[in-house]
């Protein structure tokens, strides 16, 4: 009973921390553009945008085109936004507050989070669109060659924390924080943000919905809830990758001084944050360098990387 | 080597750009809330029209010369003329701010200096014939600023040289 | 591929007949309504994967007959008409169609009114080069992402400008500043001390640009070796402006041809070397601090006297110019805007061919990028930098 | 080399003799137009510049710019096509014809023979009538918008 009642908090949880991360994001990339960011819902601060948003998206009408294929184009929202949701249900928020328990932590949030990519592509093929099906040729491409340095520097703290439950790993940072690891840390926190970012569709990798080429990309066909579920599904998306590095790299909820749930709200906005700095100040690289960065050079890298894990766990 | 060095400038680049981000961040907003916080507006502002009255005798400056309406480059001031007593008067006078260029030919060429230009901007409306001020709406605009370029200004400005060269105003 | 639940899916749609799927090359249509085509461009691309086999711009989109409305009004009329050729760099079009009938007529203007063009055309190029920067990083970035930074501060600094033209005429872009003989407005009292704050501010704001752009590494990975032009093709096609001192043939009107007083200004043209796209940024980008140090000099030496040697226009057809032809040309923010003027005596013109840089310019397109990628189309337009109303006319 | 060399140089050689005041003015005939312009390439006037017409009510002038940037020497070709007339395309000799020669067949009618694709470039395709022609009626008198 209590586990229904978690996970519907967590549920709720994270639709109203998402809604206000759109607010966040836009007010925070509002400041860097010297300009004010929205403020006229909800008086002072905007406070009232989401809000705002969410309706107009639940009002808005939801057009199917005639030419789409009609299965697949209502199914796909559905496959992009749950995966993203299930990882949560692993994540452990405190000492042993975490929904599911599982020993194969790490595997679990890797393999669920990889089937976005059928939704994704399944949204782009059955809208028709010949934009839409473009997008969905580079994000077949992209997702699929940053899976890999993904789950090998991921593999990374699975090593040496020898548990690939989330809530060990997090048990074994309390002296020090996977980050601080001398050349090792830092590089496997390297290339897990990035290939993380690179997975979420963020610039300077967001390649499939390109406004300047590819108009909306795949979800160009889409309007009203079902592209709330995409808007949702990528902030979302993005909120799991922060908590992952938290946990994976920077220690959960350990922390010297201040209560444990405090420290891991902070690390994770610090996280999210630094993802949106790199956002609004970058500019985005093309399909085929995007390639190339994850085979020559994020591939090697976290060979190496788990090379130094190996050596450092023997030692 | 030579991947290291490539590894250096990304880093160095990204780093920079994020760095010129971040000192924005610290800047004041240079956007303002509109409705609450209004621009204010130079004293030569160019926006809608307004006819004079003569302050001292109460009628109205226009004479309906008709030189404002033959230079008007989209020809969108069209009056009907009327003579009464030793003076003319124009009985109507649409101006379409639908079409008008705003190229200041008409106050330019008002010996009367009757038009003239108003500081109002937020003058959009829905239904277009609203956009065609009558010899009314013009009249009432008198109470908005006008702007500092009325005729005789402009043509005192543009004088060529030959005419008696009096010291323009004080150099910036 | 039947759909029962949906008959008519299977039915071929009209809009699917047209499109030629044979073998791996896909027709698509670039079309007119498209977030990052400088304005109504359509292009009709044949891609095999991401590669550009084929691309056909097309263009008329916006052609509003500028040459047969200008055959009906008179030299005064149309000036204002001019400001609306090629939108962003509203001036040089007043100035070049004014130079164009003072050569005919051979009319002298004055010193004051040549420093004022100059002055005021040079702070258009600034103007018009920092919406070319702005709309490129939105080329590049997206518009959520980095682009869009770069676009609002780009457009931060430019309002600056378009305050000092609202101080100095009234209006923010269209500005009716120039007439034949001279300039409409004298400045304003304290006009030389804003311009010179706005000029320290603008040297500051293009200095950090340079840091975000020049030398940053992900945006010469987008640009390098792009959209090669050589100056042969160049010079062929007619190309000019910064798109040919990018290939490196250093060709600018205010120093080979000067006209309004150009010789008196001290400045020097920036070329590239390869002419691929980083070569035509890097060019505009210091075409722009070249500019600051002209619009300083014209401050400075601002003389005194009158700004227009023929009194004010009061009829439409105060202007009437003798029979002949002439072609004059200044270097506008694109390029060589050309005025070739055919007149038989009359106030109106006998015919008036607008010579716009960006539609050589554009006439580049499918040379420079066929073989590229698709995301290079967006950075080859860019860096031409068309403006469709000058384009279309 | 000069205007005035170049101007000498084409009166010997076409028997043209040209008005040099800031560009060197030439009419000539049709079909010494294509000719002259291969001469003129071959001279080292690389640069294109525009290519336009005019309407003289009984036939239409087409004129082309050719310049030399680095020696300042500019070339008004000029020759008289009869309303419809057919032209030898320059589209070959240099890449900025192409679109030119297509602006002046979509506004006059004048044919270029030898061009790649020669359709109408600013007007819809299926456009009826030439409207920088002198006597393409201005429907009703001018009203820009009302």
């Amino acid at each position: 009973m209590t586990a229904l009642i978690f996970s519907v908090a967590i549920l709720a949880g994270v639709l109203f921390v998402v809604m206000y991360l759109t607010l966040l994001e836009r007010k925070f990339a509002g400041r860097l553009q010297s300009r004010i960011g929205p403020q006229r819902v909800g008086w002072p601060f905007g406070y009232l945008q989401p809000v705002a948003d969410a309706v107009k998206l639940l009002v808005k009408e939801d057009v199917i085109p005639e030419v789409a294929d009609r299965k697949a184009f209502n199914l796909a929202p559905v496959l992009v936004v749950l995966p993203v949701l299930f990882v949560f249900a692993v994540i452990p928020f405190g000492e042993n507050l975490v929904l599911a328990d599982l020993n194969i932590g790490v595997l679990f949030v890797l393999a669920i989070s990889s089937i976005t990519l059928i939704g994704i592509f399944m949204a782009a093929w059955g809208s028709k669109n010949k934009y839409a099906v473009l997008s969905g040729m580079r994000a077949v491409n992209q997702m699929i060659s940053y899976e890999v340095p993904l789950v090998i520097s991921s593999l990374v703290p699975v090593i040496l924390a020898e548990s690939m439950n989330l809530s060990d790993i997090v048990a074994f940072q309390d002296r020090a924080w996977f980050v601080f690891y001398p050349v090792l840390g830092q590089l496997a926190f390297i290339v897990f943000m990035v290939s993380a970012m690179a997975e979420a569709n963020r610039i300077p990798f967001d390649i499939t919905e390109a406004e300047s080429e590819l108009v909306a990309g795949f979800m160009v066909e889409y309007s009203g809830m079902k592209f709330a579920f995409f808007f949702l599904a990528e902030y979302a998306h993005m909120l799991a990758v922060s908590f992952l590095a938290v946990i994976l790299f920077l220690g959960g909820w350990q922390g010297p001084w201040l209560p444990a749930g405090v420290w891991l709200a902070l690390k994770v906005f610090m996280v999210f944050m630094l993802i949106l700095w790199i956002r609004w100040s970058l500019v985005r690289i093309r399909l085929d360098q995007i390639l190339a960065l994850s085979w020559k050079v994020l591939f090697p890298l976290s060979l190496l990387v788990l090379l130094l894990a190996g050596i450092w766990k023997m030692w | 080597m030579a991947f290291i060095k490539e590894a250096w400038d990304v880093t160095r680049s990204v780093g920079q750009s994020m760095g010129v981000v971040f000192k924005n961040l610290l800047r004041k907003p240079t956007t303002v809330s509109y409705p609450y916080v209004k621009r204010e507006l130079p004293d030569r502002q160019r926006a809608t029209f307004a006819l004079l009255t003569n302050k001292e005798t109460g009628e109205e400056k226009c004479t309906a010369c008709l030189i404002c309406q033959n230079i008007c480059p989209s020809q969108v001031i069209s009056m009907v003329k009327e003579q009464v007593n030793n003076r003319g008067f124009a009985k109507e006078f649409t101006l379409d701010l639908g079409g008008c260029i705003f190229c200041e030919f008409c106050v330019q060429a008002c010996p009367q200096d009757a038009i003239v230009m108003i500081k109002l901007w937020e003058n959009s409306e829905v239904d277009r014939e609203k956009l065609k001020l009558n010899k009314q709406n013009l009249l009432d605009n008198q109470k908005y600023q006008p702007s500092e370029m009325i005729g005789s200004k402009i043509r005192e400005m543009q004088s060529p040289p030959k005419a008696a060269p009096k010291p323009a105003e004080p150099a910036p | 591929m039947t759909n029962p639940t949906n008959p008519t899916a299977d039915a071929v749609h009209p809009l699917q007949t047209q499109v030629e799927l044979e073998g791996d090359t896909l027709l698509i249509n670039m079309g007119p309504q498209h977030p990052s085509t400088h304005g109504v461009l359509r292009i009709i691309l044949t891609l095999k994967g991401e590669e550009v086999i084929k691309a056909e711009p097309v263009i008329g989109y916006l052609h509003r007959g500028f040459e047969k409305l200008a055959e009906n009004l008179t030299y005064i009329q149309i000036v204002p008409l001019v400001d609306r050729m090629d939108y962003i760099a509203n001036v040089t079009n007043e100035l070049a169609f004014c130079l164009a009938i003072e050569k005919l007529m051979k009319v002298e203007v004055p010193r004051r009114a040549a420093y004022l063009r100059v002055l005021t055309s040079e702070l258009q190029r600034i103007a018009s080069h920092l919406v070319w920067l702005g709309t490129y990083g939105l080329d590049l970035g997206g518009a959520l992402g980095g682009g869009t930074t770069l676009f609002m501060y780009c457009f931060r600094e430019r309002e600056i400008i378009l305050d000092l033209f609202e101080e100095l005429t009234g209006a923010r872009m269209m500005y009716n500043f120039n007439q034949i003989g001279g300039v409409r407005y004298q400045p304003p009292a304290g006009f030389g001390l804003r311009v010179r704050e706005v000029l320290k501010k603008l040297d500051k704001a293009i200095s950090e640009y340079q840091d975000m752009l020049e030398d940053n590494y992900v945006f010469k990975v987008r640009t390098k070796d792009i959209g090669i032009l050589t100056p042969q093709l160049a010079k062929s096609a007619g190309a000019e402006g910064p798109v040919l001192r990018g290939s490196g043939v250093k060709f600018d009107l205010r120093k080979n041809q000067p006209y309004s007083g150009y010789e008196e200004f001290k400045f020097d043209i920036p070329t590239g070397q390869k002419g691929d796209c980083l070569d035509r940024a890097k060019v505009r980008i210091a075409e722009m601090k070249e500019s600051l140090k002209i619009v300083y000099q014209a401050i400075e030496g601002l003389p005194e006297g009158a700004i227009s040697s023929r009194p004010s226009v009061r009829v439409a057809a105060a202007v009437k110019t003798p029979e002949g032809e002439v072609y004059s040309r200044i270097e506008s923010p694109r390029g060589e805007l050309g005025v070739y003027l055919v007149s038989d005596g009359s106030a109106k013109p006998y015919r008036l061919k607008w010579r716009a840089p960006s539609f050589s310019n554009l006439s580049l397109l499918p040379q420079l990028v066929a073989g590229h990628k698709v995301a290079d189309i967006m950075a080859v337009l860019g860096s031409l930098d068309p403006v469709f109303g000058e384009v279309d006319r | 080399m000069t205007k005035q060399e170049l101007a000498a140089k084409i009166k010997e050689k076409f028997g043209y003799d040209g008005k040099v005041g800031d560009e060197v003015e030439l009419l000539v005939k049709r079909e010494d137009y294509r000719p002259l312009a291969e001469f003129l390439k071959a001279e080292g006037l690389d640069y294109y510049c525009f290519a336009t017409a005019t309407d003289r009510k009984e036939k239409i002038v087409l004129t082309t710019r050719i310049e030399n940037l680095e020696k300042q020497i500019a070339v008004h070709l000029s020759c008289e096509v009869e309303p419809g007339g057919k032209v030898r395309s320059l589209a070959d000799l240099y890449a900025g014809a192409d679109w030119m020669e297509r602006e002046v067949f979509d506004l006059f009618g004048i044919q270029f023979d030898g061009h790649p694709d020669l359709k109408r470039i600013l007007m819809p395709e299926d456009y009826q009538g030439y409207p920088l022609r002198k006597e393409f009626p201005l429907d009703q008198p001018y009203q820009p918008y009302r």
